[in-house]
């Protein structure tokens, strides 16, 4: 190889090649990293440049096909995670990997427990451990709690201390922002900061600019699994990563078209919607009432898991709500089905592209037709007119841009970016009148953000009623015209989005820190 | 292409070995031998035949499913390559009859069932099934009315049966019934069937609930399932009649006595009757006591040790009756 | 390629299978050529051994059906020998009442009556699955033990015929039997509405409305409640479809080859069934492949079992050889190894 | 009246308890055993016929285990290693084992029929002294075999082993999370592996718990156990004393079916389903309690 590793680095993974077997995709071709003991090295790259799987063969996840790694000057072959492990090597993954069922305690533990006698773990112990642990992190959080009833932030904090607990020293984050909230965000970047002070080095993998700005001392750009620059981050600019990232100039302001016109006429009615949790023990959503009018967009923020997904999937059909109504154009759906709602002018996006938005297993042309099968302009009696399905996907593959070889290929081998796409062209192009869109956003890369920002606008000067919900106040703010805070199952305030408006007042009443002064506004202004 | 001359040879070999050399039989079992004492009993007996005369015996388990039997049987006619072909049970009657008339120049017997209609080349022989009950019947009702040292007041007595079918529903539990009834009119027979013939942990849990309700003797016609059952009375100081052979050395003094069946004598006459060419095809017959089929276990040591000798001397009288044709099994008093 | 290198994996591990049930034969068989012979070559040694192979895998291609429509609901049909015996018994019990209506006009009635019957039953574990998530696969199963204990009282008594000296229904009419092909043989015309139901249903599966939505509930549910498909429908649709060809499984059998119910005749229909499904993949097509496979192992088994020493046990060791290896992707990772090694160069 | 309809249920609960023990740890571990009736059926015969032969009643428990170890070894190579489908392997496993006895059965001893070891060791009742003399109690908590005792012994270790071991947290995040289980560092097919050995041993206790007391084996014994074992393995959702319950259920419900066999004139038939309906409705009864729905 030629190349021979200095101390300095603390890690240092040298021209690494990886390809998969199953779609035969070269996803590293020479990759390369340099990381200095105490730093925050922020690997940064579009979806699908190999981030992940570069961070994956350091972790013993992947194998891979050539290539040296180095760690503390010593070439190492890391074998498998608990080899990685042992290293001192640790990744917290973009989807958390804990298990809903255990405890925090158990979670952070799992894999190491210590026991006592007869190889029994005394749960006292675990508990006493992880509770000192997270005062000596800074992460707190009770070791007792359920992973389940916790919130992404919380979780987030878990995998952290799942590696410290393990003496991590080289922690590796991917896209660790991308399920916070505004305020989560900062509790994290003191966490980071704090555990580099404590002499950990951090290897921090995003695609948001801003943030790996403001977070990282050395920044790594991969494009199509190759290094393509690194350096300090003070010595670099954000448009030169982009333009790094994705070998283009694009421009990164998004057109927005906030106050376009001023809409009149309410399409959604939503009042005192109350809705029960699937036990229907605890009630998620607590009278929520609003109307989204047509050519607007009602930002929901929120801290996840106070009600929104609730809200919606009762908006929407999915789940019943406990008593309040819904209406859209004057019409009662409160109790219809999905397929009813549908047919009465609503669209929804959901965030969870994978498990709920689209079926991975099938291929497109299947994906697309899937709220319309049934319709006649698809189907003959209970056939299914196939070639007309087959020209539908056609078109609306070209008009939304979605990069695939085949309408048939499974939607599963498409990047993030693709399948929203797809998923944005059938509840679009089934020209609804009121719009749900959760997360629209989330994981996606520069280029693909911007199409979705494009859509949307083009959908508000279409004059359709949109619901945004987003934990990214920036989204929120660039999007909305007007802006609903949800806390606990209530809306605590109502803003109209003017220049006035930040993202430190809306995220204190995202933190629930003005109940009693907002609930005096919210009646003033509803 | 080497090979499969190398087998198509071998098969003609075997098909002339078995072209020249003497009388040949053929058993379709109607079930499988394992688990299966009665086809056990009917396979020796065969296999004591076959030793005995020399002639070639093959046996063919049919399998558990009824529907299954019939194609087994035609494929064994059509293969032309035995003198007769034994089959049993009173569900094959019709289908020996189809078959005999589709090959009229193959003989056929049929043990424990009956074709009525005379066609020259079927032989059949009907077990007096309803003997063999009645006497279990009668001696149960002599044992729950006695004084014996594991009988109790209650005049009730037990039938476990494997299964439900209609040999045992018309003949066998009526027989069983009226057995008993011939001693007290006042018995009752308390009846279980575990809906299969090969579990004996089933067979003990309902001997179990039987002897709880106050039975304190059981006939037990339910092959590997009624096994189960001694265990259950030894534990719980109980008796057992046995059927089919004799067991009683497996628990004397539980069980109590035997109605047999010597299916393997049976089978081992027709066979050595037919090798001598003096079966007389195109009859049929029903054996019993008197035929020396159904029999009791009067000498067996055990049986005389552990049995008053007032019930035995009654058994006695009651089985010359039967014997003689005095009594009808099956007619209710 | 990718095709037929499948077939051939497929090919190649039927024919391991194979060798290790000659071991088997080899070590448990006095004449083991002949018992070879008979157990492999039995089956299609006369038209009447094949012929019959072909009538057992009649309903097996029809279990094997049943069990790959639930399957891709995401519905796992464990149930089906209660379907197939519950089914037949209902169809038969009609059969036997419609003594003076037409042949046709009865056969479809009693066809149609077995569906009703084993979909119904079926359709139950569908609805507690729907409607309080109660697993369909121990509900089915639990249902199945059930009623082949009812159907078995019904032959055991109120219809019972009493000339039959086993626990069978009386025979209905003879002319609603339906014709057979390869005389002696038991295969009947009934193979021709197995294999029209089988293409009627992968045809179904592919391009039917309902076709469209079992797949895509099976595959992914909550997308499929999303898109507004009416999923709980569909599960106990799919159910009730799955438990109605298994009824047509059992009445099939007794139209074209009993002509009456027999106590236990379908025993071991569903379960193999079960097994045909996972063979084929939950394919509707390679379940006729996948059913006649499986029907010559057991009619190897019988021939030889006719011909030489092989025993219904041994026979058991064979065929479990055979489904040890039967689905085995991993036994031929060399194949793959080596693909994949041109592929580097 | 009431405590021999306990002892008699607890008895016959045994052998579906041991069998279903054994059903959950595979899955726990996110596999379906379908093998535990043949296991149990091996282990059934292997157990009796060693324990007979070498007079130990010791020899003849570890060899059942083995020869249902090896089975559901065989059964977890060709899931595992080979990715056969884990059903149709299960399937095969039962046919195998009721083959394999019935072959060893003619090979060894003669005889295809019922299988009577007379000479072998008897595993007696156990009286505690004492507690036999406590009116009612007495008959409940005494005279037991020791299969009887430890599969209570065994259900209360299991429940400290899945909830209270590195092993059980180990074996439980395999089933939940084997994404998770991976990530820090825990072997999904050594777990998955070693549940199916832990299951044919477990299966294989409960065919020993069939035959050995009986000194009896029958081809087929076992006779659907090893099903209604997987059916309460379902029930027990991965909680050795739900399994527990639902093995009761069972039991008890056969207890009762037998007792009206013998109480009334109903049709053997009829009350023979008794079982399978009341598991059913108490199984749809707890669905419809946790309020779950379809997800």
């Amino acid at each position: 190889m030629g190349v021979i590793a200095t101390s300095k680095y603390i890690l240092e993974m040298l021209k690494i090649r990886k390809r998969y077997e199953v779609n035969d995709v070269l996803a590293l071709n020479d990759a390369e990293i340099r990381v200095k003991q105490g730093t925050i090295h922020a690997l940064v790259g579009e979806n699908g440049a190999g981030k992940t799987t570069l961070m994956k063969i350091l972790c013993g996840i992947e194998k891979k096909d050539a290539g040296e790694i180095w760690l503390n000057g010593d070439k190492v072959d890391i074998r498998n995670p608990r080899h990685s492990f042992s290293l001192g090597i640790g990744m917290v993954h973009q989807h958390f990997r804990l298990i809903d069922d255990f405890t925090v305690a158990e979670n952070v533990v799992l894999g190491v427990e210590i026991t006592r006698k007869f190889g029994f773990i005394s749960l006292r112990d675990v508990i006493l451990a992880v509770k000192r642990l997270s005062k000596d992190s800074g992460l707190m959080i009770e070791p007792s709690l359920k992973v389940r009833e916790l919130s992404m932030g919380q979780r987030q904090k878990v995998e952290i201390l799942k590696l410290l607990y393990r003496g991590a020293d080289i922690i590796v984050l991917d896209e660790p922002t991308s399920v916070l909230t505004e305020q989560e965000i900062t509790d994290l970047f003191n966490a980071v900061r704090r555990l580099k002070a404590q002499g950990k080095t951090i290897i921090f993998i995003s695609h948001k600019l801003k943030e790996v700005m403001e977070i990282s001392d050395e920044i790594t750009v991969l494009r199509k699994g190759k290094t393509v620059q690194t350096g300090k981050t003070e010595e670099l600019n954000e448009k030169e990563i982009a333009y790094a990232m994705v070998g283009e100039e694009i421009p990164l302001e998004i057109k927005t078209s906030k106050g376009l016109s001023m809409p009149k006429r309410a399409i959604l009615h939503v009042r005192d919607l109350h809705v029960k949790d699937r036990r229907g023990l605890v009630e998620e959503v607590r009278g929520i009432s609003f109307d989204v009018k047509a050519g607007e967009i009602l930002g929901i923020a929120g801290v996840a898991g106070n009600g929104q997904k609730e809200l919606v999937e009762a908006l929407f059909g999915i789940r019943k709500a406990s008593s309040g109504s819904v209406f859209i154009d004057g019409k009662d759906v409160t109790s219809s089905s999905i397929r009813v709602h549908r047919e009465n002018g609503m669209a929804y996006i959901p965030d969870d592209r994978i498990g709920e938005g689209s079926c991975p297993t099938s291929s497109i042309v299947e994906n697309i037709i899937a709220d319309r099968y049934y319709k006649p302009v698809l189907s003959n009696r209970s056939w299914i007119d196939i070639s007309a399905a087959r020209r539908m996907a056609g078109t609306l593959v070209k008009e939304y841009d979605v990069r695939t070889s085949s309408i048939y290929s499974t939607i599963g081998m498409l990047s993030g970016g693709n399948i929203q796409k797809i998923i944005i062209a059938r509840e679009f192009s089934s020209n609804p009148k009121v719009l749900i869109i959760c997360e629209p956003t989330w994981g996606l890369d520069i280029r693909s953000t911007k199409f979705v920002y494009d859509r949307l606008m083009e959908m508000k000067i279409n004059r359709k009623a949109i619901l945004l919900i987003s934990s990214n106040l920036d989204e929120i703010l660039d999007l909305s015209d007007r802006i609903l805070v949800i806390y606990e199952g209530e809306i605590v305030a109502d803003f109209n989005n003017t220049a006035v408006l930040t993202k430190a007042v809306i995220g204190e009443y995202m933190m629930g820190l003005h109940l009693k002064t907002l609930r005096r506004e919210k009646s003033t202004t509803l | 292409m080497k090979i499969r001359r190398l087998f198509v040879l071998f098969g003609v070999m075997i098909f002339a070995a078995s072209l020249s050399f003497g009388y040949s039989a053929a058993l379709m079992i109607t079930g499988e031998v394992g688990g299966n004492p009665i086809y056990e009993m009917m396979v020796s007996g065969a296999e004591a035949a076959a030793s005995e005369t020399g002639l070639r015996l093959k046996v063919v388990e049919g399998g558990y499913n009824p529907a299954k039997w019939e194609p087994n049987l035609l494929s064994l006619a059509a293969t032309g390559k035995y003198d007769l072909i034994v089959t049993f049970t009173e569900g094959m009657p019709r289908s020996v009859e189809k078959i005999a008339k589709m090959f009229p120049k193959q003989k056929f017997a049929l043990l424990d069932g009956i074709v009525y209609h005379k066609l020259p080349n079927v032989y059949s022989i009907g077990f007096k099934d309803e003997e063999m009950c009645y006497l279990a019947g009668y001696f149960a009702g002599l044992v729950t009315r006695s004084n014996m040292p594991y009988a109790n007041s209650d005049l009730k007595i037990g039938l476990l049966a494997g299964d439900i079918y209609p040999a045992m529903m018309d003949r066998m539990k009526p027989a069983y019934e009226n057995g008993a009834k011939a001693v007290d009119p006042n018995i009752k027979v308390v009846f279980s069937s575990a809906g299969t013939w090969a579990d004996p942990n089933k067979g003990k849990e309902l001997a179990q609930a039987q002897f709880e309700e106050g039975v304190d003797i059981i006939l037990t016609i339910a092959g590997g399932t009624g096994v189960g059952a001694i265990q259950k009375a030894t534990e719980m100081h109980k008796y057992i009649i046995g059927v089919d052979s004799n067991t009683i050395h497996f628990a004397p003094g539980a069980i109590l006595a035997c109605t047999l069946k010597h299916a393997d004598l049976a089978i081992k006459n027709v066979l050595v009757r037919a090798y001598k060419g003096k079966l007389p095809f195109g009859t049929w017959e029903r054996w019993g006591i008197k035929e020396g089929v159904i029999d009791f276990t009067f000498n067996d040591p055990n049986y005389i040790k552990f049995v008053p000798e007032a019930i035995r001397e009654k058994m006695l009288t009651v089985f010359n009756d039967l014997k003689d044709g005095k009594i009808n099994p099956l007619l209710k008093k | 390629m990718k095709k037929l290198e499948e077939s051939m994996r497929v090919l190649i591990t039927i024919i391991i299978a194979l060798m290790i049930g000659v071991l088997a034969i080899t070590l448990t068989s006095k004449e083991p050529g002949i018992a070879i012979k008979y157990f492999f070559t039995g089956p299609f040694s006369s038209a009447y051994f094949f012929g019959n192979m072909l009538a057992a895998s009649i309903p097996l291609m029809l279990t094997g059906l049943a069990t790959s429509i639930a399957f891709s609901a995401s519905a796992f049909n464990l149930g089906l020998e209660g379907q197939v015996y519950f089914g037949a018994l209902c169809g038969t019990y009609v059969a036997y009442e419609l003594n003076a209506v037409p042949p046709i006009i009865a056969i479809i009635v009693v066809l149609a009556v077995s569906f009703a019957a084993g979909g119904g039953i079926a359709a139950i574990s569908g609805y507690l699955k729907s409607k309080w998530n109660v697993d369909e696969l121990i509900s089915s199963l639990l249902v199945s033990y059930t009623l082949i204990y009812i159907v078995d009282f019904f032959l055991e008594g109120p219809f019972k015929d009493p000339a039959a000296g086993l626990a069978a229904s009386p025979y209905f009419n003879k002319k609603f039997v339906l014709p057979k092909i390869l005389l002696p043989s038991d295969l009947h015309i009934g193979i021709f509405i197995v294999l029209a139901i089988i293409i009627l249903f992968s045809i179904i599966m592919k391009r039917n409305k309902f076709g469209y939505e079992v797949r895509i509930t099976g595959k992914n549910f909550r997308f499929a409640k999303y898109a507004g498909i009416p999923v709980k429908k569909v599960v106990i649709m799919a159910m009730f479809f799955s438990g109605g060809i298994a009824g047509l499984a059992g009445m099939i059998d007794i139209l074209g080859i009993h002509g009456r119910m027999i106590r236990g005749y379908s025993a071991g229909y569903g379960w193999n069934g079960i097994a045909v499904a996972l063979i084929a993949r939950n394919n509707p097509l390679l379940v006729i492949p996948a059913a006649i496979f499986f029907a010559f192992l057991q009619s190897g088994a019988n021939v030889s079992a006719l011909f030489s020493d092989v025993t219904p046990e041994v026979a058991r060791i064979i065929q479990a050889a055979v489904f040890y290896l039967v689905t085995a992707e991993g036994l031929l990772f060399f194949l793959k190894k080596k693909r994949m090694e041109k592929g580097q160069t | 009246m009431i405590s021999n309809f306990i002892h008699t249920t607890l008895v016959m609960t045994t052998p579906i308890l041991l069998a279903a023990l054994g059903g959950m740890f595979t899955d726990l571990s996110g596999m379906l055993n379908i093998g535990l009736e043949g296991m149990m059926l091996a282990s059934a015969f292997t157990s009796i016929f060693v324990a007979n032969a070498t007079s130990s009643l010791l020899i003849g428990i570890l060899a059942g285990l083995c020869l249902s170890t090896t089975l559901a070894a065989i059964m977890a190579y060709f899931s595992l290693s080979l990715r056969a489908n884990v059903f149709v392997v299960g399937l095969a496993t039962n046919l195998f084992a009721n083959g394999l006895t019935v072959f060893l059965g003619v090979s060894l001893c003669k005889s295809k029929g019922t299988l009577l070891f007379l000479n072998a060791p008897k595993l007696s009742n156990i009286q505690i002294p004492f507690v036999k003399d406590i009116p009612f109690l007495g008959k409940i908590l005494s005279g037991y075999n020791a299969l009887d005792y430890s599969a209570i012994i065994l259900t209360i270790i299991c429940y400290l082993v899945i909830f209270h071991t590195p092993y059980g947290y180990h074996l439980r995040a395999v089933g939940k999370d084997p994404r998770t289980a991976i990530s820090v560092g825990i072997s999904v097919y050594k777990h998955r592996f070693l549940a199916f050995v832990l299951s044919g041993l477990f299966a294989g206790l409960g065919g020993v718990a069939l035959s050995l007391p009986l000194k009896i084996f029958v081809g087929g014994m076992t006779n659907g156990r090893g099903w209604i074992a997987l059916v309460a393995v379902v029930l027990g959702q991965g909680n050795p004393f739900g399994v527990f319950i639902a093995s009761l259920i069972f039991g008890a419900s056969s207890a009762f079916s037998n007792m009206l066999q013998a109480l009334t004139d109903i049709s053997p038939k009829l009350l023979l389903t008794i079982p399978f309906v009341i598991t059913l409705i108490a199984m749809t009864v707890y669905a419809i309690r946790s309020k779950k729905t379809y997800e």
